[in-house]
């Protein structure tokens, strides 16, 4: 309900008879409309990223989701799909990337190896242990080594279920 | 003067022939499996989240002993020579799928099961024992609005 | 004097422009995502509205949504002012658009003229949105737009005053009268005409495969890398809106604008605007895209020396 | 800084930064780039942002175990990574397979041969600007591929299919079928593609003469595979020293003239129809038997030290393996295809145009995660 | 050329170059792998790919070896170094095989040998600013974890 709050006159309408009700429609509308369009990015780290592609060809056609408008520049994206392996040397350039995202940005760690170094834990000296190790808050799990491509669009499903069930709708 | 005629005629055509194979994929039925309405069929060896039926299971370590990335961890009683089964911990966060737990089980008490839709908001739930198969339920009956 | 009748006319003309141009730009961008993921074999969006009709409109609320980052160091007046540099021309070229008969906002009487002189504005928003981002990558977009669309000007008004001439005429309109019953696209000097234009056209929308100064797979978003919500959504409503208008410059200059048997004139005019936009779809999902010395070199060694010639040809056959 | 400098206008190089996250460098290569306006002046490739530390997991794991994660490795052709690290370590336990295994091995390495050169073509239009619509072809066609996997061993993308002494699974009447008819729905595909891209007047002028790579500097710099071959040399480990079952299967090694980008990416396709002429043989004349022969999970070889190599989509692919009397490797070494191809890249690009180096990268085929292993 | 007859050609050349017992590896002193190198180079034996470079830390002793291939006679050959974990410099042979250079690199980065008369011997695989050398078996680091064996 935030960001309509904070339209001058908000509480003007509220008083209006129906105008709660405007309010609430429009917020709802504005979380469809976040929730419909994710733009993920362009951002394939490593096996998990061709699993990611697939998701985007024909057979599985992300973009039925609204989900299909792969960009390159983080200043335009609303998902960061951490898809595949972190490693030391790549540390700083996911924090970056993810700072550059603008707000409202959401984060699917697609993979055990973004989950938790998953595969690669274990005997190893340059693989970070997942996403959340780096400060970065995830919104969907993902598990899979990697994962089939139904279930990148399920979690994106769930992802789009997380926004509408938002307090904030500007977040 | 000729060359450089033949070379536009060539390329012109070429650029046409292009055309005509995206126009024409244009007109055939698309391949797109529409997913949360269609599934398809998983195959009899699919790997998906390891499975166990704990009533076969001997505790012989094996599927253990075979994991590439420990994300089996299993406890047992003893009781006179017979071992019973404590605990069964998998690891989802770092299991990779391979299915050789499955291969090396003399008992088959460890299946792959055909469970893929498993997305979670929180990662606790990816760690879980495997002896409270109940766990699974809310993957496999789901369903998506 | 103006009257304050005049004055809600314009207020009124102005709100249809621009709730035209939001809604053609919109449905386009539906359109291409939809002929694009046919042309690859898949459905394209689906689950908002029926065949997901509603996508833009999505699309449009989170952008709308999203936060709007200004990258340190950037030059704030040249960044900010870039985006509605982009815009304001192919808004402003609607003026002179004729949709039907009577459907034109004011047929100027140098109205061709003033299509050439505001496709030239276009390129200051994308330089001064390269220029202004601070991005490197930015900035190698829009020298190459700049140069991209410097070149390909003189071909695209060479191909338009061949019409012009033909019709003894600037106006749009009686440009479009001179067509009747024999289109332009009909006379082979206007077909090559026809063919210098809309690949000029193309590249003065930036579309593949002339699309060097966006360049995905080169520059990461070209000029346009920095910007981010509401201010990118405008610098994609002014490409499509610019698409919507060289389509319908094409229709009108080569195909008989709104002329046509049966239908209102709107209605053809349309028709014949969407099927030129599908066809500039059909080829982007389908080509490479050219090397900006390739692309200079294609600008100033064919087409303009072609446009020339045609020039000359036109203007013998019509003091025959 | 060379500067041409003047009384008051100079003009300088920048610097540009290519990656680790662009959409053209095929995962997370990052390449430093001195630019004299589009021209590039000096290319500096940083590599390592996908060190996995594999070879250290090697000295880890057991020799059974370690298979999965030689899926990871060049994760577009992972049976081929499979079926060159159990090849190795069934030559240091001096292993000999069934006929059948060795059939089945081969259509599967073909197979997924066609399935890494589809990715290569259409990551290389993609690259070249041709948004979207080539790639999407390329995974559609690779789809059916990866469905015929996935009935086979249960995973899309890892396969973790050859076992030390055989082969996971046996084909079923049903997978045989599916192969027969993948080969026929693929070859007018093939024909599609040449239709859209491969004499595309665009394509064309955008890759020829582009990044040339003569046939001595190939060599030297150890080069493999398809980008060897591109270069004139006529030199395909699965004719020249001939595993498994290659040598009883006709098939032409396919090689390119000036050993530029357009010829790198001709091979491939050429590649995927000899590919399909491979299979289509060894489908028919598969053998009976059994596809494993039975040994033990863990294996203990006598302390040796053993090299060998196969010709991956990508290359030669190579495992050094130095065993101890332990279970376990003592070390792994992998000799990764791309590596040494991704070495030449900075000569190859000086002096050309922003637009050729993802051209001149993607006709390379490069793959970070066997690069950085 | 069979390996026995390469490794016999190379001996009969250098009477230094020794080779290793029950394989037809040659273990080369380090102080000659230039001239080797040079020699096998050209014909009569024509190495002209350097395939790989690898190391192998021998705990009392760093191995480094050499595999080399002949594309157009279709033989190939395995030269051995012995470096002690003393004295870990040797010769660079990146003038020779271009192919050497991000190889040996690599090795530099993993193992610690430095190749001297290297162009640009930096780190590859990890960070420029890595500490240690990671595939010696004494290697420790804190993101290492060891996996739990039974």
């Amino acid at each position: 309900m935030v960001v309509i709050e904070k339209i001058p006159g908000a509480e003007l309408i509220r008083k209006v008879p129906g105008g709660g009700f405007f309010l609430t429609t429009s917020e709802s509308f504005l979380k469809w409309g976040k929730a419909s369009s994710l733009w993920p990015m362009t951002f394939g780290l490593a096996c998990c990223a061709i699993e990611m592609i697939a998701t985007g060809a024909p057979r599985f056609d992300i973009d039925r989701f609204g989900a299909g408008v792969f960009r390159a520049s983080p200043r335009q994206c609303d998902v960061m799909v951490v898809a595949g392996t972190i490693c030391v040397k790549m540390n700083d350039c996911i924090r970056r990337l993810y700072a550059q995202m603008p707000e409202p940005k959401y984060v699917i760690a697609l993979g055990n190896c973004a989950i938790s170094g998953g595969i690669f834990y274990y005997d190893t000296y340059s693989v970070t242990k997942g996403t959340e190790s780096l400060g970065i808050k995830v919104d969907v799990f993902i598990p899979g080594c990697p994962p089939r491509p139904e279930n990148l669009l399920f979690g994106l499903m769930k992802l789009q279920e997380k926004i509408r069930r938002e307090k904030d709708a500007a977040r | 003067m000729i060359k450089l005629a033949k070379n536009f005629v060539v390329g012109t055509w070429s650029l046409i022939k292009g055309l005509a194979v995206t126009i024409k994929y244009f007109f055939r039925p698309t391949v797109t499996l529409q997913y949360p309405t269609e599934k398809q069929p998983m195959s009899e060896c699919y790997r998906g989240l390891v499975g166990l039926r704990p009533e076969k299971c001997i505790v012989c370590y094996q599927c253990v002993k075979i994991c590439p990335t420990a994300c089996l961890a299993i406890t047992h009683k003893q009781e006179d020579k017979k071992k019973t089964l404590e605990t069964f911990k998998y690891n989802m966060e770092l299991c990779c799928f391979c299915g050789l737990c499955q291969q090396v089980c003399p008992t088959s008490a460890i299946i792959m099961t055909n469970i893929y839709e498993i997305s979670v908001y929180d990662r606790k739930k990816l760690d879980i024992n495997l002896l409270d198969m109940k766990k699974y339920d809310e993957w496999t009956n789901t369903t998506i609005k | 004097m103006l009257s304050i009748l005049d004055i809600i006319w314009v207020l009124v003309i102005g709100i249809i422009v621009l709730g035209f141009i939001a809604v053609s730009a919109m449905f386009l961008i539906w359109w291409e995502r939809k002929v694009s993921a046919h042309i690859q074999s898949r459905y394209g969006p689906m689950r908002v509205g029926w065949h997901g009709v509603l996508q833009s409109v999505a699309d449009a609320v989170k952008l709308l949504l999203k936060e709007n980052i200004v990258p340190a160091g950037a030059d704030k007046l040249v960044w900010w002012l870039a985006p509605f540099i982009v815009v304001v021309p192919s808004v402003m070229a609607f003026v002179v658009i004729p949709f039907g008969k009577n459907l034109i906002v004011k047929d100027l009487n140098v109205g061709a003229l003033y299509l050439m002189a505001l496709s030239s504005v276009c390129v200051i928003g994308i330089f001064m949105a390269g220029w202004g981002s601070n991005n490197k990558y930015s900035l190698i977009g829009g020298m190459r737009s700049a140069a991209q669309i410097i070149s390909y000007e003189i071909p695209l008004i060479l191909s338009m005053i061949i019409v012009s001439m033909q019709a003894s005429s600037l106006s749009m309109q009686k440009i479009v009268a001179a067509q009747a019953g024999y289109w332009n696209i009909l006379h082979p000097n206007m077909a090559l005409a026809f063919i210098v234009y809309i690949i000029s056209a193309t590249a003065e929308v930036n579309r593949v495969p002339f699309d060097i100064p966006e360049a995905e797979s080169e520059l990461v978003a070209g000029f346009h890398t920095e910007y981010s919500g509401m201010k990118f959504a405008m610098f994609f409503i002014g490409e499509y809106t610019n698409l919507f208008i060289i389509s319908a410059i094409a229709a009108t200059l080569f195909f008989g604008g709104w002329q046509g048997p049966v239908l209102p004139g709107a209605v053809w005019f349309l028709i014949k605007t969407y099927g030129i936009v599908f066809v500039l779809m059909w080829v982007r999902w389908t080509f490479p895209r050219l090397r900006v010395d390739q692309l200079m070199g294609f600008a100033w060694k064919v087409l303009t020396p072609v446009s020339f010639f045609n020039l000359a040809v036109t203007g013998w056959l019509l003091l025959k | 800084m060379d500067a041409t400098q003047t009384k008051d206008i100079y003009t300088e190089e920048f610097l540009i930064n290519m990656g680790p996250q662009h959409p053209s460098t095929h995962g997370v290569l990052s390449l430093e780039l001195t630019l004299d306006g589009e021209t590039i002046v000096e290319c500096t490739p940083h590599i390592g942002y996908l060190h996995r530390s594999m070879e250290k997991i090697a000295e880890n794991r057991t020799y059974t175990q370690f298979i999965p994660f030689t899926d990871r490795l060049d994760y577009v052709a992972s049976m081929n990574n499979n079926l060159g690290y159990v090849m190795v370590v069934e030559k240091l336990l001096k292993l000999e397979i069934s006929e059948r295994a060795k059939y089945i091995r081969v259509i599967i390495a073909e197979l997924n041969r066609i399935a890494s050169h589809l990715i290569a073509i259409g990551t290389f239009a993609q690259d070249l600007g041709a948004f979207a619509t080539p790639l999407f072809y390329c995974f559609r066609e690779r789809e059916k591929i990866v469905e015929i996997f996935d009935q086979l061993c249960g995973n899309r993308l890892t396969y973790n299919y050859m076992r030390i002494g055989g082969v996971l699974t046996d084909f079923s009447r049903d997978i045989e079928e599916k192969i027969k008819k993948f080969i026929k729905y693929m070859r007018p595909k093939v024909d599609d593609y040449d239709w859209l891209l491969t004499y595309n007047a665009i394509f064309l002028a955008r890759s020829k003469h582009i990044g040339v790579l003569s046939k001595e500097m190939a060599v030297n710099y150890s080069i493999t595979g398809p980008n060897l071959r591109a270069s004139g040399v006529k030199w395909d480990l699965r004719k020249d020293e001939p595993y498994l079952a290659y040598d009883k299967f006709e098939f032409d090694v396919p090689v390119g003239k000036n050993g530029d980008a357009w010829d790198r990416y001709k091979v491939r396709i050429e590649e995927i129809r000899q590919s399909l002429r491979i299979i289509e043989q060894a489908i028919e004349a598969l053998p009976q038997g059994d596809v494993a022969v039975k040994v033990g999970r863990i294996h203990k070889p006598s302390p040796s030290e053993t090299y060998f190599r196969t010709e991956n989509p990508r290359g030669e692919l190579g495992f050094y393996i130095v065993s101890d009397d332990s279970v376990y490797p003592y070390r792994l070494k992998i000799r990764s295809p791309s590596f040494s191809n991704l070495a030449v890249l900075p000569e190859l690009v000086r002096g050309l145009k922003v637009a050729d180096i993802v051209c001149v990268l993607g006709s390379f085929d490069i793959l970070m995660g066997e690069i950085d292993r | 050329m069979r390996p026995d007859e390469i490794s016999a050609a190379i001996r009969a050349k250098f009477p230094q170059v020794k080779e290793e017992a029950g394989t037809n590896y040659i273990i080369v002193p380090k102080e000659s792998i230039l001239e080797v190198s040079e020699y096998i180079k050209n014909p009569p034996l024509s190495f002209d790919n350097l395939h790989c470079i690898t190391g192998i830390d021998r705990k009392e002793k760093i191995e480094v070896i050499y595999t080399l291939y002949s594309i157009g006679e279709h033989y190939g050959v395995t030269i051995k170094i012995n470096l002690t974990s003393e004295d870990l410099n040797i010769a660079s042979v990146s003038a020779i095989w271009k192919s050497a250079n991000w190889l040996e690199r690599e090795v530099y980065d993993l193992f610690g040998v430095i190749f001297s008369g290297h162009p640009d011997l930096r780190r590859i695989l990890n960070p420029y600013d890595w500490q240690g050398y990671p595939l010696r078996k004494d290697y420790s680091n804190p993101q290492l974890i060891a996996k739990p064996r039974l």
